[in-house]
């Protein structure tokens, strides 16, 4: 394995998290910076809650996602089966006994986080290939259950009537989505704050070890697969919340939401950030979505070529994806690259 | 305490631009939600070119007001998109009609916007039952799975087909259509002696048509959404002998739309199948239709049931602002067109008062090559069908 | 009895076009380790020049099927160039997945362009339709052609690999590229000659199986799962792997689909962990592996 | 002295292949063991084995006294039982500090913890300055590893295996492509080990065996070809026999 990574080229650097060190005088700002800028949109952008509230639900799962693949260097293709579940959960809450939005995000969380300590304990013995072959078999698994359970579900038709409680019984969500956008932008920066807190734990150190070198791991006396099942786990309930989220702010929950395609996109809306950096999460979904929007207003069949190219470009000029390219440009990393 | 004084201003804003329709010549907004890219692109499209086919027929204009068609792409069943796309449209484009919609759970995602914010949604697709139950807003002028396979079952029995099967895709309208099929076959004394629900990522249809052979059935009723899988079956039904072996093959219409014809080809001789438009129905209005199409776009390829779905709830927006005389407060425009009959490409429809969906003729077809052309060719007509499954389905 | 026996014929013609469409997919992968998700989009491409140069022009179908191989294989050498060459070693799967993604969206958006959004068929001859009766079970003629196809190509395959020159030299570039560099083996000829060898291979199995998968814009992302399914469970690199594995896939899914049909979807995925569990680099862990 | 690493009759097969057979040995607090032998004798077999990286096909493996020929790696790990590696094999983008941290970290069992801060865990910042110190590794502190001269990568190997307190340290070739220049700080970072560690060193170079090690065991296709004293093995016939006829590789 060492051999491989030694001859490897520059993309493989895609899935390597930059040290915690030389990014620390970025980071602090980050967060508070993101919460501005939202707040920002909320003012500037009132006409476009809707499209701003999915940016930022949907910014918080390919959050989940950066956990697992950026820190964790799991391949999976299957996020959205936690994501779809916690939707599922949260919708299912609020249908049959209780629509308050912080109960429907703790148990769509929950559900989140269960399944994927199940899987994950499952499966993440596998590496490469298999794993995102069982990733995708556990993602197609959940959306045939969520179709066949319909009593509960809805099946295909979707799961409709989900009518939250205003938050805090004081702010309603109307469609204007005034309060849709701010409830998930506050859920967002929450996100990014307890993500930020476990990347930079002794758990998320550990969890950078085994995505660079599981058998190091071993030898200074650790479990990689424990690990990456703990990870998995934490993952899986933000991806969770996220599904709930989006069940809470949409009033409906689909089967897509549990499917390949929208694992694939996350995927895609991460790698254009930039993986193993928080905000490229957040920066990826902002500029995939935005530039989606406003292209597939004007021509949608252009749109596929045009993401196509893009991923290629990414690929070919720019691994470490937007958030690095800037970096690179405000020179932060300047005369410290270098080595490998 | 801002947000209050926010709400209310923007709340008092969207009024004004609602009934800012009353004062003299104005733009009345629709917008149309539809998959304009993706593998349904195809159904955007024969939407917009009825809509536009429409428009040039009669005019852009209702009285003073100009009407306005603006299209969002939703490019696959994603209620939340869904309702994010209209919400948009709503509080951003100021549109006074939702229209468009072909997947179900699309259309029942805006449920709750349009009634909030009181707007008329016209549904030139999606086909189940329930929709309309969900508000009182809803309009729907394309069909219903219960609609099409009703008289298709009856059919089925007056031909004294004892034995039948069906095998629907395992996904809401499949089993709508199998529920419908049962219910109805059975009470004319058939007896379904298999129902089958194929999965939706089916490509293999051997098995299923193994299956239908060992049932001993003399019919089939199938029903798969349009696209690769409808052709996969077809195909396999001719190619694994049942067609030889004498099996009659049934099912609605979408299993035939027009545009998947030529790639169906000679497999899709002698599928029979019940439907409320055929690109080959034979009357003056569809023929105009139908030359206006060749003549505005150059061909008829993507003339089907979602272009008169389309054409018609074009028909029934114009009507609400005839009828509101340019103000448009949409309770009272749905009210509006309940009971109203009209003569469209199709045949007669009227919006029935209590399901708000279209009473209209279904014809019986069998697919035969017309001018070397295939064409879903009407044998039989069985006019002023209802949707059966209004607060029935499920 | 009867029963058993027509699940077993058509498991196995299923899955024969499943080999013959994913083997492809699994010399790329397995011998020049590049996960190639834009295989279902040459494929693709294989399978509308077929049906243009049957359809459109008019030629015989054998005819067609020899065009499309040799038209797509000309058409993507450019690529591994331009593209692949940049991506290969397994310390790039990332790389690899948004690259071919990339370029599978693209040859999308192309053929939706080009050929719009309607299905596409390939005219069979007459020779291939109808059916034929084996014992008590009687399958189209097609898929007994199909069946005999993907026999031919496991055998071809078998005898280029492991009895050629060029199967020798291929194996010993992937072993130890750097080891054949001073050999004297020109690894950039040879991974051409793989990546050609694949793109063929896509190509004879979108035209072959274009009954059973048919032809639109969104096949080459429709399928790709299930080609992925077939490498894995196969063993990446490994030809005879595939055949087992898209055999048993195809066996599973057939018999799931008639046992329990409402349940049919589960059964490939159940058993796709099942093996995947006890055999976590497939039937045959790549040779090369 | 007590035994804290006793291996009996350890062998190995890979298919029919013996790759180790019935090797033991033992080793004490306070030893210091050197392993030579000419390349392919199965040195690094025998290492593999003893740390529990493969699964002995024979013989028993006590650490301190308990049997842990059944334990994983990382078990034996947790035990006491720490190796270095032959080709540095480090986190390439974390700092030096990071690994020293990690490392005490995993020796603590506090690495589950998801929501403490790394610069708060109470006594790892003195820990690891002291770590730092002891390898003159702290104006690197901050440096990612990726970026660290060879010889630096090799004093973090050594810091990173003290970090984990070890009761016996396997050393494979510590000093294996360090140029001259800095291998003298190597030798100084072997010296100071603390003493009453138990200490394995496999090296080719036989003058740094010569000045490490008291007692020195010679492998040889997979055996036991003889142990004893340095003194007695430089006398040996055996072992000049066995380094002749491969002398190519010995260097």
């Amino acid at each position: 394995m060492t051999s491989v990574a030694e001859r490897d080229g520059k993309a493989g650097r895609m899935t390597r998290p930059a040290p915690l060190g030389r990014r620390r005088d970025l980071d602090w700002i980050g967060i508070p910076l993101i919460a501005a800028a939202g707040l920002a949109a909320y003012w500037l952008l009132p006409e476009d809650l809707a499209l701003l509230t999915r940016i930022a639900a949907s910014a918080l799962f390919v959050l989940s996602l950066d956990l697992v693949l950026g820190y964790g260097g799991i391949a999976t293709l299957g996020q959205a089966a936690m994501f779809g579940t916690g939707a599922y959960a949260a919708g299912i809450l609020a249908v049959n006994w209780n629509n308050d939005p912080f109960a429907m995000l703790a148990v769509g969380g929950l559900a989140g986080g269960l399944l994927a300590l199940v899987t994950g304990a499952l499966i993440l013995h596998a590496r490469g290939l298999t794993l995102l072959m069982l990733t995708i078999a556990v993602g197609q698994i959940v959306q045939e259950v969520a179709n066949k359970a319909r009593d509960w579900t809805g099946g295909s038709d979707g799961l409709s009537g989900i009518d939250p409680a205003p938050v805090l019984g004081m702010f309603r969500f109307d469609m204007f989505g005034h309060t849709s956008y701010l409830f998930a932008l506050a859920v967002l920066v929450v996100g990014l704050v307890v993500a930020r807190r476990i990347v930079r734990s002794p758990f998320g150190l550990a969890c950078r070890g085994v995505s660079e070198d599981p058998l190091r791991i071993s030898a200074i006396g650790g479990s990689p697969k424990s690990y990456l099942v703990v990870l998995y786990a934490v993952a899986g309930v933000i991806a969770g919340v996220a599904g709930a989220l989006t069940a809470v702010t949409s009033g409906i929950v689909g089967l897509d939401s549990t499917g390949f395609s929208w694992s694939a996109e996350a995927l895609v809306m991460l790698v254009l950030g930039g993986t193993g950096r928080l905000y490229g999460a957040v920066i990826g979904t902002a500029a995939f979505m935005g530039v989606h929007h406003i292209l597939a207003a004007n021509d949608p069949y252009h749109w596929m070529a045009f993401i196509g190219l893009f991923l290629i470009g990414i690929v070919l000029f720019l691994p470490g994806g937007i958030v690095s390219g800037v970096e690179r440009l405000g020179g932060l990393r300047r005369g410290k690259e270098g080595g490998a | 305490m801002t947000r209050t004084l926010r709400n209310a201003l923007l709340g008092a804003a969207f009024g004004l631009a609602l009934t800012a329709g009353s004062a003299g010549a104005a733009t009345i907004k629709v917008g149309v939600v539809a998959p304009f890219s993706g593998p349904y692109g195809v159904v955007g499209k024969s939407f917009r070119e009825a809509i536009e086919i429409y428009q040039a027929e009669h005019g852009k204009t209702v009285g003073n007001d100009t009407v306005e068609f603006i299209y969002k792409d939703l490019d696959q069943a994603n209620p939340a998109q869904s309702k994010a796309l209209s919400q948009e449209l709503i509080v951003k484009e100021k549109v006074s009609f939702l229209a468009g919609y072909f997947f179900t759970p699309d259309a029942l995602a805006v449920a709750p916007l349009i009634d909030e914010a009181n707007i008329p949604c016209v549904i030139f697709n999606a086909a189940t039952s329930a929709i309309t139950e969900k508000s009182p807003r809803y309009v729907r002028t394309s069909f219903t799975l219960w609609q099409n396979t009703v008289p298709l079952a009856e059919y089925m029995a007056k031909q004294g087909i004892k034995k039948a099967v069906s095998a629907v895709s395992d996904y809401g309208p499949g089993i709508d259509g199998e529920t419908a099929f049962k219910t109805t076959f059975e009470k004319h004394g058939g007896t379904v002696v298999d129902t089958i629900r194929m999965p939706m990522k089916s490509n293999d249809f051997a098995p299923f048509m193994q299956r239908i052979k060992d049932s001993g059935a003399e019919a089939v009723y199938a029903f798969l959404p349009a696209g690769p899988t409808t052709l996969a079956f077809a195909k396999a039904f001719s190619d694994t002998g049942l067609k030889a072996a004498g099996i009659k093959f049934f099912g609605p219409g979408d299993l035939t739309q027009e545009p998947d014809l030529p790639a169906l080809g000679d497999a899709a001789l002698g599928i029979t199948t019940t439907f409320n438009y055929s690109r080959a129905h034979d009357s003056a209005k569809n023929k105009a239709f139908v030359a206006k199409h060749k003549e505005m776009f150059g061909s008829t390829d993507t003339v089907t049931f979602t272009s008169v779905g389309a054409y018609d709830g074009v028909h029934v927006i114009y009507q609400m602002i005839k009828n509101g005389g340019g103000k448009i407060d949409g309770a009272k425009a749905v009210e509006s067109v309940k009971g109203m009959s009209w003569e469209s490409p199709r045949g007669p429809l009227t919006i029935d008062p209590d399901s708000r969906h279209v009473t209209q003729t279904i014809y019986l077809r069998t697919v035969e090559k017309v001018d070397g052309k295939l064409e879903n060719v009407e044998k039989e007509a069985f006019p002023n069908q209802p949707d059966y499954g209004y607060k029935l389905g499920k | 009895m009867e029963t058993m026996f027509g699940i077993a014929v058509d498991g196995v013609a299923y899955g024969m076009i499943l080999f013959i469409i994913s083997v492809g997919l699994s010399v790329t992968l397995g011998l020049m380790r590049v996960v190639n998700l834009a295989h279902g989009a040459f494929a693709m491409v294989g399978g509308y020049v077929a049906s243009y140069a049957a359809q459109t022009a008019g030629l015989p179908y054998g005819v067609a099927l020899v065009v499309a191989v040799a038209l797509t294989v000309l058409a993507t050498l450019p690529l591994e160039r331009l593209l692949y060459r940049r991506i290969y070693g397994s310390a790039n799967e990332l790389a690899q997945v948004l690259l071919t993604i990339g370029l599978t969206f693209v040859i999308v958006a192309g053929i939706n362009y080009l050929f719009g959004p309607t299905l596409k068929r390939i005219p069979l001859p007459e020779l291939l339709t109808g059916t034929v009766e084996l014992g008590p079970k009687a399958i189209p003629t097609h898929r007994a052609f199909v069946i005999g196809a993907g026999a031919a190509t496991l055998l071809g395959l078998w005898w280029l690999l492991e009895r050629t020159d060029f199967g020798i030299r291929l194996r010993a570039a992937v072993d130890d590229p750097a080891m054949a560099a001073a050999l004297g083996i020109r690894t950039e000829r040879l991974y051409l000659a793989t990546f050609a060898l694949g793109t063929g291979l896509a190509a004879l199995g979108g035209v072959l199986g274009a009954e059973l998968l048919p032809l639109e814009p969104y096949y080459a992302i429709r399928y790709i799962v299930l080609f992925l399914a077939v490498v894995a469970v196969g063993g990446a690199g490994s030809i005879f792997g595939s055949a087992a594995a898209a055999l048993a896939l195809g066996i599973v899914d057939t018999a799931g689909k008639y046992l329990i049909p409402n349940f049919g979807e589960f059964f490939f995925y159940v058993a796709l962990i099942l093996i995947l569990f006890r055999w976590p680099h497939g039937f045959f862990k790549g040779r090369t592996a | 002295m007590t035994a804290l690493l006793e291996v009996e009759g350890l062998s190995k097969n890979f298919g029919g292949l013996q790759v180790a057979s019935d090797i033991s040995m033992t080793l004490s607090a306070g030893d210091r063991c050197a392993l030579i032998g000419p390349n392919g004798a199965g040195k690094t077999t025998f290492v593999n084995l003893v740390t529990g990286v493969i699964p002995p096909s024979a013989g028993t493996i006590r650490l301190d006294g308990r049997d842990v020929t059944r334990l994983s790696a990382a078990e034996r790990v947790r035990l006491g039982l720490i190796r270095s590696f032959q080709v540095a094999r480090l986190f390439k983008s974390m700092t030096v500090r990071e690994h020293l941290e990690l490392a005490v970290l995993q020796r603590d069992r506090r690495t589950f913890r998801l929501f403490a801060n790394v610069a708060r865990v109470a006594g790892l910042a003195d820990e690891v300055a002291e770590l730092l110190g002891s390898m003159g590794l702290t104006p690197v502190a901050h440096t990612a590893v990726g970026s660290l001269a060879y010889g630096q990568q090799r004093l973090l190997e050594i810091a990173l295996a003290l970090a984990m307190k070890p009761k016996v340290l396997i050393l494979d070739e510590p000093a294996a492509g360090v140029p001259h220049s800095e291998s003298q700080r190597i030798l100084d970072a072997i010296d100071r080990l603390p003493k009453d560690l138990a200490v394995l060193m496999i090296e080719h170079d036989m003058d740094l065996v010569f000045r490490f090690a008291s007692s020195i065991i010679v492998l040889a296709q997979g055996r036991l070809l003889c142990s004893g004293t340095a003194k007695q093995i430089a006398a040996d016939p055996r072992v000049r026999e066995v380094y002749l006829g491969s002398r190519t590789n010995a260097h």
